[in-house]
């Protein structure tokens, strides 16, 4: 370890310039200083600026989060811990959730990404979960924009190369494209892991007197809060550097998994928490908080990668792969065994105190005084103003009359399908591992994708869904619908949901019309939530995606958990055999508003999200999965981007084994682009075999759910008379090649 | 027939292979940890997939030093079955129990997907099981597999006949196409010239099980523990 | 002429790499050997008559392409020797 | 001693790195690059007395892990420089 340097490390006196290079508000500051009784001193101010920032004290977006309902008979964690805990019976529960990285991937797309991943999957093992799946939602600009490829294949090859080398499958996710994201990518990664119900940890420190261990990487300057330049004039060292784009290091966090886990299978720790943002600050004061008490740390025995480094740094550093535990007293050496094992530092930095103070100490002198509260429960809320945005109304007026409908529909279809948020995601997935833990039933392709759980006939679906055109035009049904439509991934392969993890996506808080599509965005999930009783048990916030003003489209993202009784039920999109009925359940209706459709071919983005009532939908949802229950589905597929011709096309064409052509005739009286294109909610297109029609007619009357049957697989062509006639290849090389085609 | 799976440090594919073992084809599997020196008896040593150590040096270049890789090179001089599966192979390689090398895929991407490999020589204990120009569909999942050997080696391993799979289309074609990574003359899996240590890219213990999508793999493991059985016999 | 360009990771950017070679190092009893850091190293052959006109030319290809600047430090060496 | 070791691959090893940065260097527009080739690039500090004493020592660690010479060559330069 580096012997930190003994000379005087720069204390600048605080000034109003500093304070606000720190990001806070004179009102903040006021607050401070009253709270305390004096001025903070320079590193207790940056303590400060990291815990009160938008990241860790969700000061902006606390007051609606509320209104998420969280409850459930199953949920055994919710919201508050680093994830989301649920009950899947048989003494086993899952975690799961999602973060997002989003200005880190714009900066470094690989290393963004790929430290993306290892948060992630920290904040699940540090429950003491094994990961066992991944999942990733991510948005970029448009295709053409000279940066997107840049972004797109850094972002992916980082997500793989974390991922795959840590050994959790990725086994699905989305990637959308649209101008709004051009200098605002998205990054959103979710991870789920398995634990048992008697083995969950949390992030709590409890017990006077109790070691507090630092486990992993040494500390370096890395991702230090950009506010630390404000000190760079008062470094001792000129050359030094302080790089704010973290390196992720995969190998080292296999090894902090697999050490971890292992020590939570003995009974030595209280608490266990990964140092995410805003790194040992956040994790000792938040598990201080957390267990009601104190903490007290001696900086100078926290192991460090660079020379020279001060107590500032060290408490704002974000090094990637670190973990602070609280162990019971005595249990020290067996745990400083375990790691010692796996090769891993394992340090004793400190000491949970009966005070209630962050108290950090630097070569035996005092350096931060803080009252444990203030930088926890006590740090601001905001009510923030939130008025609607000025163009409303104007970008929900779309008169259809006005957008010509296309002379050559097949031609238009065959657009449609080239299109980047249209086409096969199989570049993208291909460069992740989706067989490691061979646990993985349906890979990467499907509504959502399946694994299975060992020593169980249970299967666990997952997806990851959000459409932030329909947000965009109306945050509250927007809202609605990415619930509503991951609901119904699960469903099409037989899966019942269990609970749901967000990343939140927005422009800046600051912004009143940002504010209203939040507070609208969450009312919107909150009614899904309530209708589909599916609770929220985990999530992330991320604001300030915007570029001079201007923000992204409202982009909630739902990360979905759904549960299969009998995992070997489970049915996948693609047709299975020719002669087999095709079958819509569900109406469609002429709403071309915020469509693929609308954008790609007419470049509009406007009209109003398609209609929903809840009631129908659960209803859809309801006869799908009774329909599979008893087994008479060879296919399901919910209709979504892209309406009801490409859902066809995906039937046929993006399974695994051989296309299957199809012939469906269309009967509804609405124009012909709006039969094919509109994305109409409560829609799932299923296969079965003719003599199970009559079992199916009377599943959907049980649930007035329309159930029409319109077409028959088979053929080596796609038609849907009288309007699209397609050879099967053609179909397959341009769904196949349209996004990567882009990416040469 | 007992089998040994070495978990190294970085290693993913460890529980990949003694799960699949145990609970998919009922074998008797023990793990050994790479600071272990090699003890007690095992008929076949399994070098897992993952990423040894980070894979951050060359694939398998760090892992080759580990205290339980002297023991392996000594049971495979004596006879015993070792076989690689992905970063094992790429160890086996680095550690000269096979020759030539993999280096980084053609495409310069990480490739995750089914594969069709043909068998090309079934007169050794890991494909005696097997016909030959049978096909096998397996999953492949790696950065760098990429098989090189120079053309003296080639010559060799040609005339030993230790080139047992290739990679080929739904048909049992080489093609350029159905090659995931440019490997030499779509190799996917060689022996030595004793025929008793083996290393493919591609991964037997992911498909073990229909539910997974296929049980190819099973017949590769099935094959060495038949082999087993033989030898135990002729012993007796 | 042929250009040499080092590309390596700014100072305090972690590098893993370096990180495990020191560490497999030590353990094969090369203790002599400290800080390792790993880094790029390409050769290419560049048409050109003089270095006053490689130089800039190199340098934008460096900025653009070979070198990720955020975390990456690059030099080179040209030499006529063809 | 400060080392700086250079590893490449052998001719006639296919190096698809250096492939796809010479198409993207003439995408760029930058016509004149011809053949480029990306090796790996180690920098080491070595407590020793003398070159004499140090250069089997690298020579050592690069046989033995730092180059695989099936099919990889490695050449390296020491300086004083500390
Ligand atoms: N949109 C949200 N919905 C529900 N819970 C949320 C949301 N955003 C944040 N949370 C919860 O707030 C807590 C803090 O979030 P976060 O700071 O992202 O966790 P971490 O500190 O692990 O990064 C977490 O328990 C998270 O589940
Ligand atoms: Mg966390």
């Amino acid at each position: 370890m580096l012997e930190p340097a003994r000379e005087e490390f720069p204390q600048p006196r605080v000034s109003p310039e500093i304070v606000a290079k720190h990001g806070l508000t004179p009102d903040e500051y006021q607050k401070i200083v009253k709270a305390l009784g004096r001025e903070p001193t320079y590193t207790e101010l940056g303590v400060f600026s990291v815990m009160w920032s938008e990241h860790c004290s969700y000061k902006s977006s606390r007051y609606y989060l509320k209104n998420l309902p969280t409850e459930g008979p199953y949920v055994l964690q919710g919201p508050g811990e680093n994830a989301g805990v649920v009950d899947i019976g048989g003494g086993l529960a899952v975690a799961f959730k999602m973060e997002s990285h989003n200005h880190p991937s714009f900066i470094e797309p690989y290393q963004g990404a790929a430290t993306g991943v290892g948060g992630i999957l920290r904040d699940i093992f540090t429950m003491g979960a094994r990961p066992i799946a991944s999942l990733n939602s991510l948005r970029f600009g448009s295709i053409d924009h000279p940066r997107t490829r840049y972004l797109l294949s850094g972002v992916v090859a980082g997500i793989g190369g974390y991922g795959n080398c840590i050994g959790v499958p990725t086994v699905g996710g989305e990637c959308y494209f649209d101008a709004c994201y051009n200098a605002n990518i998205l990054v959103n990664a979710f991870t789920l892991g398995i634990v048992k119900k008697k083995r969950i940890f949390t992030g709590i420190a409890k017990g006077a007197g109790n070691p507090v261990m630092y486990v992993g990487s040494k500390t370096g300057r890395d991702g230090i809060h950009g506010a630390t330049m404000a000190s760079e004039s008062f470094s001792e060292e000129k050359e030094q550097r302080r790089p704010t784009v973290q390196v992720g290091d995969p190998f080292t966090e296999k090894l902090l998994l697999e050490a971890c886990l292992e020590l939570m299978e003995k009974d030595f720790i209280i608490g266990i928490q990964d140092m995410g943002a805003a790194g040992l600050t956040s994790s000792s004061t938040e598990m201080a908080g957390r267990g009601g008490c104190g903490i007290e740390l001696d900086l100078s025995t926290v192991p460090l990668r660079e020379k020279g480094m001060t107590p500032y740094e060290i408490l704002l550093s974000e090094s990637q792969e670190r973990m602070l535990l609280v162990a019971k007293k005595g249990t020290e050496d067996a745990i400083k065994k375990i790691f010692d094992k796996w090769d891993l530092d394992a340090v004793v930095v400190g000491r949970v105190t009966d005070d209630q103070q962050f108290h950090a100490l630097w070569q035996g002198e005092e350096v931060a005084r803080i009252p444990i509260r203030m930088l926890t429960k006590d740090a601001p809320v905001y009510q923030r103003p939130a008025t609607r945005p000025a163009n409303h109304e104007q970008i929900q007026q779309l008169d259809l009359s006005s957008v010509a409908e296309p002379s050559d529909l097949s031609a238009a279809f065959k657009q449609l399908l080239a299109s980047p948020n249209i086409a096969s995601k199989e570049w993208i997935y291909r460069q992740y591992d989706h067989f490691v833990r061979t646990n993985t039933v349906v890979a990467p392709g499907a509504d959502a994708a399946v694994i299975r759980i060992k020593g169980t006939k249970k299967g666990l679906a997952l997806t990851v869904d959000g459409n932030s055109r329909y947000c965009y035009l109306d945050p509250y049904v927007g809202g609605v619908l990415a619930v509503v439509e991951a609901a119904r991934n699960l469903a099409c392969v037989g899966a019942r949901p269990i609970g749901l993890t967000d990343c939140l996506n927005f422009g800046s808080p600051e912004n009143p019309e940002v504010m209203w599509q939040f507070a609208q965005v969450i009312q919107g999930m909150r009614a899904a939530c309530l209708a589909l009783n599916v609770p929220v048990v985990s999530g992330n916030v991320s604001f300030y995606n915007e570029t001079d003003g201007v923000p992204i489209h409202p982009t909630p993202t739902i990360g979905m958990v759904g549960i299969l009784d009998k995992v070997e039920r489970l049915v996948t999109p693609w047709f299975k055999s020719s002669g087999d009925v095709v079958v819509m359940l569900g109406r469609t209706r002429e709403e071309l508003g915020g469509s693929e459709y609308l954008q790609w071919l007419h470049g509009l983005t406007r009209g109003t999200p398609p209609w929903i009532d809840l009631k129908m939908e659960q209803a859809v949802q309801r006869c799908c999965l009774e329909a599979i229950d008893q087994g008479m589905l060879r296919s399901a597929h919910d209709i979504s981007d892209g309406g009801l011709a490409v859902a066809l096309a995906e039937c046929c064409i993006g399974g695994p084994e051989k296309p299957l052509g199809v012939r469906v005739q269309t009967h509804e009286m609405i124009r012909a682009d709006a039969l094919l294109f509109s994305e109409s909610q409560s829609r799932i297109i299923v296969s079965l075999e003719e003599e199970d029609m009559g079992r199916l007619q009377e599943i959907g009357t049980r649930h007035n759910v329309p159930v029409q049957q319109i077409g028959v697989v088979g053929g080596t062509r796609f038609s849907i008379q009288p309007l699209v006639q397609l050879p099967l290849e053609e179909l397959k090389s341009i769904w196949s090649n349209g996004l990567q085609a882009r990416l040469k | 027939m007992r089998w040994a799976v070495i978990t190294f440090p970085g290693s993913c594919d460890d529980h990949d292979v003694f799960d699949s073992l145990k609970s998919d084809l009922g074998q008797q599997v023990k793990f050994l940890w790479h600071k272990e020196e090699l003890k007690g008896n095992f008929d076949c040593i399994v070098l897992p997939g993952g990423f040894s150590y980070g894979d951050y040096l060359r694939c398998g270049a760090v892992a080759r030093f580990s205290p339980i890789m002297r023991g392996v090179v000594k049971f495979a001089q004596s006879g015993g079955l070792v076989l690689g599966i992905c970063n094992g192979f790429q160890i086996l390689c680095e550690s000269g129990l096979l020759p030539g090398a993999l280096v980084r895929n053609a495409g310069l991407q990480f490739v995750c997907q089914q594969v069709y490999l043909r068998v090309e020589e079934i007169d050794t204990p890991f494909t005696g099981g097997l016909k030959k120009g049978q096909l096998l569909r397996l999953p492949v999942k790696h950065g760098e597999g990429c098989y090189y050997a120079d053309a003296k080696t080639l010559e060799r391993m040609h005339k030993n006949r230790q080139i047992l799979l290739r990679y080929v289309d739904s048909k049992g074609k080489i093609t350029a196409t159905a090659n995931p990574n440019g490997s030499l003359e779509n190799i996917a899996g060689v022996c030595n010239e004793g025929r008793n240590v083996f290393g493919l890219m591609p991964h037997p213990e992911d498909a073990c099980s229909k539910i997974l999508g296929g049980d190819d793999g099973a017949r590769i493991f099935m094959s060495i523990a038949a082999a087993c059985a033989e030898r135990a016999r002729r012993h007796a | 002429m042929r250009v040499k360009i080092f590309v390596s990771l700014k100072q305090g950017v972690l590098d893993p790499q370096g990180k495990a070679i020191e560490r497999s190092l030590h353990t094969l009893g090369y203790s002599e050997v400290r800080d390792a850091r790993v880094g790029k190293f390409l050769e290419l052959e560049i048409d050109a008559r003089s270095r006053a006109e490689v130089e800039p030319r190199i340098r934008e290809m460096c900025d653009k392409l070979l070198a990720n600047t955020v975390i990456e430090d690059y030099r080179f060496e040209i030499s006529n020797e063809d």
